[in-house]
């Protein structure tokens, strides 16, 4: 394992503390309990949008906390939900009376932890909704299941929620507006090669040469199945329809079209993907109306990428283009 | 009759599970690994950590707090699902006992009890599911199956034997709950780490009663 | 090799072909010659700024193309500086008539296109003027080599250089902008793992799992000299040092600080080394005014990074702060 | 005496290096590895492709012409130093044979004489930088020297022999121009690639002859 970290059970410490020496003008780093908190948090009358989860996917969620998308991120150590008490502190210091917001994936440990927060923060007068998101194809969706991951859609459900109450939304319409993005984004990745947590040491798991993973996560796990490596063509077609059948998008609809990296590969491969998809999608009269390629959500230094499609009607289009100036994600300011 | 359980126990019981932790770290990581997101070691590891520090600067008087600081420790220290899920098996542990000073085997039957279904409440995971409920339902049943002749240490050391049949009956399953089943059927043939540390835990609580 | 690519000798194609999809509002994509052109170029009365080079290290130059920063961005193969004949008609396409500003890392080949696309654009009575970028301090500069390479700092040329543009500097002015940058400019990069060329389907060095290369450039070269493994701080120091010292940077000073990913490397990693280099600034008495982390000028997929610092006067600082809206850069718009 | 040099050895010439090129492409991008960036092969097996297509298309009818369409299409396609670079040293060439039909032992070196001199020009290396110029120099100083019986052969076979020995003779340089001085002390020990190209592309003109 090559990493540049000093101590694998400090990673996570300084590197936020990097992150909140970096970006200074826009947000705050509170170290114990860790939570990465707006500059100006909390902002009069608006309803506040906490994230979090396990580290590892940055940007996300630290990397999305400014004007226009979140007021704190919480950061749990690499790929371990954050803690009941991280969250509460977050969600407190990001309250200004308007209610509070949680934006959680679907990860047992994350929806359990925030779970516990939000009990903590209502017996302490805050009024929490929660979002699930839950976007990932991949996964099999059931009652008697672990239900579908948050992955890709995530991005978009914090962007645009975070929209809505910026422009001054209510907790329950920016909760509902969080929802109605997640009803209709999907999302499914693949690997060409996997990552290393740091207090492992070694790649979470081992592909050949010629294998590729497809319906990974965001969590070094591995995906629902391994096939032999094909190009960039037909991989693209291997995410996207399962995507778009499952979004049961019809010809003349408008997405957001988002191809995500996993933090090891080079942009120039992602605009090859988001190529043939833009194409495919196309050739099936759908209209991308708007575009986002880069490394969003990502899995350490896992080698792949993720298509996320979101169906857009005219008022998430305008809270999409809407200002947004954080560290990862800055237009309109 | 035996004698009954006390905060000795309870805080060997602790004590033993954090040494049982990080000697098993490593292989509770590599557990995780296929199935998984490689930080069950790590997270239990530096839970227990948490709670020997938090044990030895509070120091506790009866079992009932001692197994609360316990679970307090764990939910603002491990994360991830088993934080929550281990949190809340000692936090209803430690209801169940309240503020006794010692327990007997009827007493420990409940608490094992109280914390099986705290698991089963916050993870809605059934028998089979592949989850540390697999460690645990066994492990009560067995525990109540040895607390008729009321020796505490018979009662601990049937679940303790039990929990670790049902880890090892783990790996045929296919994962219904928690981050493996992502795998579907590819999780069938791996240890569920969760039901691997809970034995670990449960074979804690044996020795320290002996 | 295992790349989301369709086909070695189509990497550069496709993947431009897909940046100007995902890109529409922003850029047009010119395929033969290829070139990427700001939207609403040529803008008149405004100076001109034509960058480019090989392929592979995007987001540069095309995911700077757009208002305050460059006009034209011309590819190469990957790796491999582009024609003279691209350059003409990037530099043609994008001219004003108020002139053009050729930004030029100091490659032989680099050198030797532009320098014969600047003869033929002044052939056709387009004024050129070259900013040759050279900050990289790990190659000992001298008279009778090829000289330093641009690497990191050619961003930081690009943007402050762009937003003099911008405001409305001639063309001397804005030339000399950019050489007022490069001058206080200065990079080192280190690199964990090499990066793999699409065509050549080989790791361009390789390292033991132990070995880090020091000094490298941006095309996968290897480096000054190899070392053992060692963490982020001690690498950070390494790089750090000649940086400062070549710069003669003094306590009171003003900087940017400039941690770039060089493709492969997680962010998390990027602010770790981000919070060393920051303290120790800071240890000497220099304030980091700026900042910037990320993949900004990469090597495909390699692992490493680089750190760049910057000297700020006010008059950077302003153009810094300027509005910029590109691709891959984007703020106050 | 022996005859001059014509427009179908022009055509073989450039016909031979482009076999020459697609031949070693992988041989030159490996050379290239260690002291550069893995693409001297690419780039000249993707320009004398170019240059083979735009021949074919065009006919030449003489030597000079010829070599000024490789020359062009070389600067137009190859990109990287070596592009601008061989795209000189053909555009000097075509420019000393100007439009002559036939060329003579003491033609033919004034335009080698003339394409190592373009390529100076343009790249300011000297002899024992590690560039193609180490390939060039001795070439152009032994065909000069063999053209004293007239015989255009054993010219181009001089320089052809010359070149290839220049391109061995360039393994224990240290670089100071191109890529490769970036490496300094470390680019001893490697031939260069470009070195290597000429010599090919030398060679080629020899054949060509024959
Ligand atoms: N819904 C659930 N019910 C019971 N146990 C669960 C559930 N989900 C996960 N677990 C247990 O948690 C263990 C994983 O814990 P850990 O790796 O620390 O957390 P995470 O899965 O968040 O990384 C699993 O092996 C399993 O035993
Ligand atoms: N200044 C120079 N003068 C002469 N030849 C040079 C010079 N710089 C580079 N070369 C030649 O060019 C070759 C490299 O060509 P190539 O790999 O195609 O271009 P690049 O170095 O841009 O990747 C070197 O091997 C060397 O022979
Ligand atoms: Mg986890
Ligand atoms: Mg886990
Ligand atoms: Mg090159
Ligand atoms: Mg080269």
């Amino acid at each position: 394992m090559k990493k540049l970290i000093n101590d694998p059970g400090a990673v996570v410490d300084e590197s936020v503390e990097g992150f909140g020496l970096a970006h200074a003008d826009l947000v705050t780093v509170n170290p114990d309990p860790k939570y990465i908190l707006r500059k100006d948090a909390p902002v009069a009358g608006k309803v506040a949008l906490v994230s979090g989860g396990g580290s590892g996917h940055e940007p996300l969620h630290g990397g999305f906390v400014g004007m226009g998308m979140l007021d704190a991120a919480v950061p749990g150590a690499v790929f371990t939900s954050p803690t009941p008490d991280q969250i509460l502190a977050a969600t407190l210091a990001a309250n200004s009376g308007a209610g509070v917001v949680h934006i959680v994936k679907n990860y047992t440990g994350d929806v359990l932890n925030f779970e516990t927060a939000a009990e903590l923060a209502q017996a302490e007068d805050v009024e929490v909704r929660t979002v699930l998101v839950n976007d990932d194809v991949a996964v099999l969706d059931s009652l008697y299941t672990a239900g579908r991951r948050g992955v890709g859609g995530t991005v978009l459900v914090e962007k645009i929620a975070g929209a809505a109450a910026e422009r001054g939304d209510d907790l329950d319409a920016v909760a509902a507006m969080g929802g109605r993005v997640n009803q209709n984004v999907r999302t499914m990745g693949v690997a060409l090669a996997a990552c290393t947590v740091p207090h492992a040491g070694k790649p979470s798991f081992e592909l050949e040469e010629n294998e590729i993973e497809i319906g990974i996560g965001i969590h070094g796990e591995p995906g629902r199945h391994r096939i032999p490596m094909e190009n960039a063509d037909g991989i693209t077609d291997r995410l996207l329809d399962p995507v778009v059948s499952d979004l049961g998008l019809a010809s003349g609809e408008n997405v957001l079209l988002f191809v995500n990296g996993m933090g090891g590969t080079p942009q120039s491969e992602l605009y090859i993907v988001y190529r043939r998809a833009a194409r495919v999608l196309a050739e099936k009269g759908v209209t991308v109306a708007r575009s986002l390629v880069g490394n969003y959500i990502t899995s350490l230094e896992m080698q792949g990428c993720s298509i996320t499609v979101l169906r857009l009607d005219d008022e998430m289009t305008r809270l999409w283009d809407a200002p947004v100036r954080t560290p990862a994600l800055r237009w309109g300011v | 009759m035996t004698v009954g359980l006390d905060i000795k126990w309870a805080l060997r019981w602790i004590a033993l599970s954090a040494e049982a932790m990080a000697e098993h770290r490593v292989e509770l990581i590599e557990l995780d690994r296929p199935i998984g997101d490689s930080d069950h070691g790590e997270n239990m590891d530096r839970g227990f950590k948490a709670v020997t520090e938090k044990i030895a600067e509070v120091l506790p008087e009866k079992p009932g707090p001692a197994l609360k600081l316990a679970a307090m420790t764990l939910i603002s220290k491990v994360g991830g699902a088993a934080g929550p899920l281990y949190g809340t098996a000692f936090l209803r542990a430690a209801a169940a006992l309240g503020d006794e000073p010692e327990i007997d085997a009827a007493a420990l039957v409940t608490a094992l009890q109280a914390a099986r279904d705290g698991i089963v409440a916050r993870g809605k995971a059934e028998p089979g599911d592949k989850t540390m409920v697999d460690a645990w339902t066994p492990a009560v049943d067995a525990a109540a199956a040895a607390a008729g002749d009321g020796d505490v240490r018979k009662v601990l050391d049937a679940a303790a034997e039990a929990a670790e049949h049902g880890a090892v009956a783990t790996e045929p399953m296919i994962a219904r709950k928690g981050r493996a089943s992502y795998l579907g059927e590819r999780s069938a043939g791996h240890r569920d780490p969760g039901a691997q540390s809970s034995a670990y835990i449960l074979r804690a609580a044996a020795e320290a009663a002996k």
